[in-house]
């Protein structure tokens, strides 16, 4: 019974197969697959999108004190229709001096990586869209190429303010990248390869490697890095509202700006489906059927990302960046180094190894990052 | 799948030709760079087409084209500096106005 | 040839197609950002031939360092140069039409020679995966693999150097 | 005896370096040195001839190789034979006896120590000669002697006439000596030798009839008539009178003129082997003697009549010589030598006393200047040939060795020449010493130290003819030439003495008896007066004729050697300036050129060159492309 819960969806793709299978000729028929899984990816990441800013909405809502959206529909079920169609009514504004080429660019090159990830995360046991054999690097390749597309639609748009919030993301962008792939490097360390099943398939029964000193170090960096990656809340500098409008699409309406807006969220889904797949096990789970397991995980992580939204304020720029150079790649690289020898040495004092050299470093970098108060200012001609 | 290596090949030199075009023509030191890159890229192509045919150690051709990717990177940021810093001090990054190496 | 070889092949042709295309209109336009975009389309579009090749790890590393790294240092190059880049300065030499003699000559020769030879064109041996790569590149090539990070490093510190202002 | 022999000639030479060195410190001190010089080398001699003398003979013979010509040695050596010891007594005895009557003629004359230097290097060279054992070595001293006389004749250089003879002597010797230079080397070549030991009779017989050895001795005797002051080079002589006195009396009676005799007088093998050579000797020597006689009967000038008396008594030593008198001619040279000297040194104190040299202003110096009177006598009887005294006997062995060699024209003219001799003689006796001075001279006797060697050389004039005597038994004939028939002719007995007494008896008619006789005379005969008067002429001819036509070659050749030569020096110059300009205009335009061309050239193509590097860094990439291009082409191909 289980099981069958657990395959449903394969199952359903099988039906659906079985009954065009006499009308179409054969090869139309493997072309008919992959159609399926395109499509109900096609249709499954707008949806999630939309009630993820639903979600977000009442989260933060309920974080201050107030209810989110709950006018349209029961408890604002609707709302998200309701943006979509807003946005979709919305005119395309397209500025005059605007770049047309990349302003139209723009929107559809951030689009497209944001949808290409999700091929590669696995949603349940025999649920990978495309088991590509270097699963982790494919989605590391594509999620680089997307510092490149923001930078197109900001430089496309002629705007300072959108040039300001490009090149704040592509800074941000380039400088966390670097410790997000190395903090995933400890666990391809000991899977040894880069599919994300056999990741999970390493994780057999609660084996999840956040349970593990570097693991745990792991997740948290590569959560941290992936929030940042993605360019929510406390690492929000490139469309930091309060700064510069609305960084790098302050110049699109509409349904381009409808297009960023969903990227967005897609990444967030994206990163946060990696984080459990790499550290908490993706659909490893006791009982429930292995989707289920998914999204409740990647569910909380999201809620997570909200949380940080409700919270944190924007970082300014240098402390972003001091935060990644100075904190998080030095703990990568010691995280890196604590994993080959958790790797290495037998059970029980590999874990304790580990965790002290990771206290100790994390302690370490904190007293090295901590700055010196600053001296109290000289005015030299402004009152005190 | 089975592609004819010449026809990768005649494809490749295609590429390195219009990347040398570019390179020839344009009057923008970057866009010579970025000629430059896809050349680069042509030869890398090469590579990999040859090293499926090559017997005894098909990596080595797929380990040749990641040097190449770096060292490519390590021009690219060269160049790009020299490039930058000419725009500078000459204040013109078009490449009949710079001279200096004129005797 | 089953009809997965034959899309496949197609795709193939069309993916190199594409480049070409992509290549020319990043050699040829006039705006220097477009050439940028174009230029990103190439390498993308050489990073699936690395797919069609059976060569995804090189594939994603096309993707992740020259998308993602290379890309990146030529648009800022390209936007710090931006007063250069406006469309009314001819942006390639007017006597660019001798060029094609040359070249037309190199293109023949090369091809028509590329023709003539016998390529042994052996069956592909197993695919190379990032399992085998990695350790070659640790074995027989751990030396050029020191000797690259260290002229990558060189050239970053040089580069940064030379670009940094008094 | 080598040393003391070759210490013979040092001893002047010392003395001459020391006077010459020292000279003006000494002073009149210089003369002492001379005198000791030549009375040293007097002892040598007389050292060095006497064992000659003794073993009757015997020449001592030393020599030393000078340098070899293929293969035959020229040597340098002594050899004291009979001919060479009469000579060397000769010289010596009469050469002091000068120097000491120069040290009075000569003491207030300012380049006093000079005059004495010059004394000392004549004797030197007179007594080399003299010793001389080769050919060669006696040229050597020839020429020496040649120079000293062309020193002392020109001893008062400032003279016009001093200056002027003691050149025409000098070059009238060197004529003679071409001549005696190319007979040596004739003789060298032809014999092979040229010691005069070699000159044997023996030895010259096997070339006895070769023409080239009769013209060689011909040539030699050339020598002889320059040194000799024979006929057609005695013009030198007369005009030598313009040295000093002592000059006169050592060089030109005692020695110097005689050194041709006693030339000929070594040769005498030789001549004995060519009869044709020894007549033409013969000839020239009576011409000679003729000659000198008849000019000195009309001289007025003392010291000319005593130079034209040497000349004929010369002629008759050479024609002694040229008939067959070795030792013939060899005796009157001794006795002449003394009686001839005594004369000159007599007319030098006669001109020291009174003043002049004219025999016009002269007359009755008898009283007046009795010491040189006396030695004066005695001397002209000597040469007149009166029988006791020496001139008889010398020239009775000449004129006995002519007629009975049947040379009868040659004995004929010396009788009359004799007979002339005794006339000019007693003339000019009569002339300085009879009658009343004409002149308004007032004549002072001469000191002492001049009037003692007249005396002494009175006495040897008397003594020396005795050894030639038939009382001696021709001793000294025998001690020259021991085995030659020496034999007195009582028919040239009579007539030479008879020659001598009709030229008395004339003489002291013309100048004593009636003075005026001879201006009547020189009236009626006045061409031959006139010849005798101008010497027939002599010197006018050589001017006119020789020295004119030399004149006219030296100004032709000067106007050849100004215009051709000169011209073509000039020319040359010229044209090596002209090249010179042309090289420089090659050198500039086209050497240069090519430098500077290759420069330009280099410039030129680096011009070309430098458009490559246009700076344009697609320029470049264009470049690598062709280059490209063209390798592929190259490889497909």
């Amino acid at each position: 019974m289980l099981n069958t819960i657990d395959q449903i969806f394969i199952k359903a793709k099988q039906i659906i197969l079985d009954i065009l299978s006499p009308f179409l000729p054969e090869w139309m028929m493997i072309l008919i697959s992959i159609f399926i899984v395109i499509v109900t990816l096609c249709v499954f990441g707008p949806v999630v999108m939309m009630y993820l800013t639903l979600l977000e909405r009442k989260f933060i809502g309920r974080m201050q004190n107030r209810y989110g959206p709950n006018r349209c529909g029961i408890f604002g079920l609707l709302q998200p229709l309701s943006d979509g169609i807003k946005m979709f009514t919305k005119e395309d504004i397209v500025p005059q001096k605007a770049d047309p080429f990349a302003h139209f660019l723009g929107p559809i090159t951030v689009i497209i990586p944001s949808l290409l990830v999700f091929s590669v995360i696995p949603f349940g046991r025999n649920m990978i869209p495309s088991d590509l054999s270097i699963g982790i690097l494919f989605f590391f390749a594509v999620a680089s190429t997307s510092t490149l597309w923001i930078f197109t639609a900001a430089w496309g748009s002629r705007n300072k303010f959108s040039l300001l919030g490009g090149m704040r993301a592509v800074a941000q962008m380039v400088s966390y990248e670097i410790p997000m792939l190395l903090s995933i490097v400890p666990a391809l360390l000991v899977v040894g390869s880069f599919s994300t099943v056999a990741i999970v398939n390493a994780q057999e029964g609660l084996q999840w490697f956040v349970f593990t000193p570097w693991g745990l170090v792991g997740f948290i960096l590569f959560f941290l890095t992936g929030v940042a990656e993605v360019n929510r809340c406390p690492f929000d500098l490139p469309e930091g509202e309060s700064e510069i409008i609305a960084g790098f699409h302050t110049e699109y309406s509409g349904m381009k700006f409808a297009l960023f807006y969903m990227a967005e969220y897609m990444n967030a889904f994206s990163v946060s489906a990696l984080v459990t797949t790499v550290y908490l096990g993706g659909w490893q789970g006791p009982i429930l059927p292995s989707w289920l397991w998914f999204f409740a995980k990647t569910f909380v992580l999201i809620s997570i990302m909200m949380w940080f939204r409700g919270t944190f304020p924007r970082m300014r720029v240098d402390q972003l960046m001091g935060f990644a150079w100075r904190g998080l790649l030095p703990l990568a690289f010691i995280n890196l180094l604590a994993a080959a020898l958790w790797v290495h040495l037998s059970f029980p004092l590999n874990d304790i190894l580990s965790f002290c050299i990771l206290t100790v470093s994390v302690l370490m970098i904190y007293v090295a990052n901590r700055k010196v108060a600053p001296k109290k200012r000289i005015y030299k001609y402004a009152y005190e | 799948m089975h592609i004819p290596i010449d026809h990768i090949l005649v494809f490749t030199s295609i590429l390195f030709l219009i990347g040398l075009y570019g390179a020839l023509s344009r009057r923008n030191a970057v866009g010579i760079l970025i000629s430059i890159e896809i050349m680069l890229n042509a030869v890398n192509v090469n590579f990999i087409a040859f090293s499926r045919s090559f017997a005894s150690s098909p990596e080595s051709g797929q380990i040749f084209v990641m040097f190449a990717i770096v060292l490519a990177a390590a021009t690219a940021a060269v160049g790009l500096a020299i490039v930058l810093n000419i725009y500078r001090n000459q204040k013109t990054i078009y490449t009949d106005e710079i001279h200096l190496l004129k005797w | 040839m089953t009809l997965f070889q034959f899309l496949a092949t197609t795709a193939f042709y069309a993916a190199m197609l594409g480049i070409l295309i992509a290549a020319a209109l990043c050699v040829t336009v006039r705006n220097l950002f477009h050439s940028a975009v174009f230029l990103a389309f190439t390498l993308i579009g050489i990073a699936m031939l690395y797919f069609f090749l059976q060569a995804e790890f090189i594939a994603a590393m096309q993707i992740l360092l020259y998308v993602g790294a290379i890309m990146t240092l030529i648009v800022f190059a390209v936007m710090l140069t931006s007063r250069m880049g406006n469309p009314a300065v001819p942006q390639s030499f007017k006597n660019k039409k001798i060029v094609f003699l040359p070249l037309g000559l190199v293109g023949f020769i090369l091809i028509s020679a590329i023709l003539k030879t016998p390529w042994e064109t052996s069956e592909p041996q197993t695919a190379v995966n990032a399992v085998t790569l990695g350790k070659a590149l640790m074995n027989q090539y751990v030396f050029p693999f020191e000797v690259v990070s260290l002229v990558l490093l060189v050239a970053l510190i040089g580069a940064i150097v030379i670009a940094r202002s008094e | 005896m080598v040393t003391q022999a070759i210490l013979i000639p040092l001893l002047p030479l010392i003395s001459f370096t020391m006077i010459i060195f020292f000279g003006k410190k000494l002073g009149t001190k210089s003369a002492l040195i001379a005198i000791a010089a030549s009375v040293g080398s007097c002892l040598l001699s007389a050292s060095v001839v006497l064992p000659v003398i003794l073993n009757h003979g015997t020449a001592l013979h030393a020599s030393l190789t000078w340098l070899m010509i293929n293969g035959k040695p020229i040597e340098f050596g002594i050899l004291v034979d009979p001919l060479s010891s009469v000579m060397l007594f000769v010289v010596t005895f009469v050469g002091s006896l000068i120097v000491i009557y120069s040290v009075g003629y000569m003491h207030n004359d300012p380049r006093f120590s000079r005059f004495f230097a010059y004394l000392s290097l004549f004797l030197f060279s007179m007594l080399g000669l003299v010793l001389s054992s080769t050919l060669v070595q006696m040229y050597f001293f020839w020429e020496l002697v040649g120079l000293c006389s062309y020193f002392l004749i020109g001893f008062w250089f400032e003279k016009y006439e001093a200056a002027q003879a003691g050149r025409k002597a000098f070059i009238t010797n060197r004529i003679g000596d071409v001549g005696f230079f190319l007979g040596i080397a004739l003789f060298f070549y032809t014999t092979g030798t040229i010691r005069f030991i070699d000159i044997t009779p023996e030895f010259m017989h096997p070339y006895a009839n070769t023409a080239v050895l009769t013209f060689a001795t011909i040539l030699l005797f050339c020598g002889a008539i320059g040194k000799s002051a024979q006929v057609p080079l005695h013009v030198w002589l007369p005009d030598a009178m313009e040295g000093p006195t002592p000059v006169s009396a050592l060089i030109h009676a005692a020695t110097m003129v005689v050194a041709g005799v006693f030339m000929v007088a070594r040769l005498w093998p030789v001549l004995e082997t060519f009869p044709n050579a020894s007549q033409t000797i013969a000839v020239v020597g009576t011409t000679t003697a003729f000659l000198g006689a008849f000019f000195a009967i009309t001289q007025f000038d003392i010291k000319k009549v005593l130079a034209y008396s040497t000349i004929s008594q010369l002629g008759f030593m050479i024609t002694a010589l040229g008939v067959g008198g070795m030792g013939a001619g060899t005796f009157h040279l001794m006795t002449h030598a003394f009686f001839k000297a005594l004369l000159f040194l007599g007319a030098g104190s006669i001109i020291h006393g009174t003043g002049t040299q004219d025999m016009r202003e002269m007359g009755g110096l008898r009283k007046a200047m009795p010491n040189t009177f006396w030695p004066l006598c005695i001397a002209t009887i000597a040469i007149a040939g009166v029988p006791p005294l020496s001139g008889f006997w010398s020239k009775d062995e000449i004129l006995t060795s002519a007629y009975l060699g049947n040379h009868r024209v040659i004995f004929w003219i010396l009788m009359i020449t004799a007979m002339m001799t005794s006339f000019y003689m007693f003339r000019l006796l009569f002339l300085t010493f009879a009658g009343k001075t004409r002149g308004h001279i007032h004549a002072h006797e001469s000191p002492a130290v001049m009037t003692l060697p007249l005396a002494v050389l009175a006495i040897g004039s008397v003594l020396i003819g005795l050894p030639g005597s038939p009382f001696m038994g021709h001793w000294f004939q025998h001690f020259l030439e021991p085995h030659a028939a020496v034999h007195m002719d009582t028919f040239v007995m009579i007539m030479s003495v008879a020659s001598a007494t009709i030229g008395f008896i004339i003489a002291f008619i013309c100048y004593f008896v009636k003075t005026d006789l001879p201006q009547h005379l020189a009236g009626q005969f006045w061409m031959f007066y006139d010849a005798s008067r101008n010497k027939l002429w002599f010197d006018e001819i050589y001017n006119s004729t020789f020295i004119h036509a030399f004149k006219w070659i030296s100004r032709i050749s000067f106007r050849f050697d100004s215009n051709v030569i000169d011209r073509t020096v000039n020319e040359i110059g010229r044209k090596t300036v002209l090249t010179s300009r042309i090289k420089r205009w090659i050198d500039q335009y086209i050497v240069d050129g090519l430098v500077n061309f290759v420069g330009f050239s280099a410039q030129v193509s680096s011009g070309l060159l430098r458009m490559i590097q246009t700076g344009f860094v697609q320029n470049y990439l264009l470049f690598m492309v062709v280059g490209l291009l063209v390798m592929l082409l190259v490889a497909v191909k």
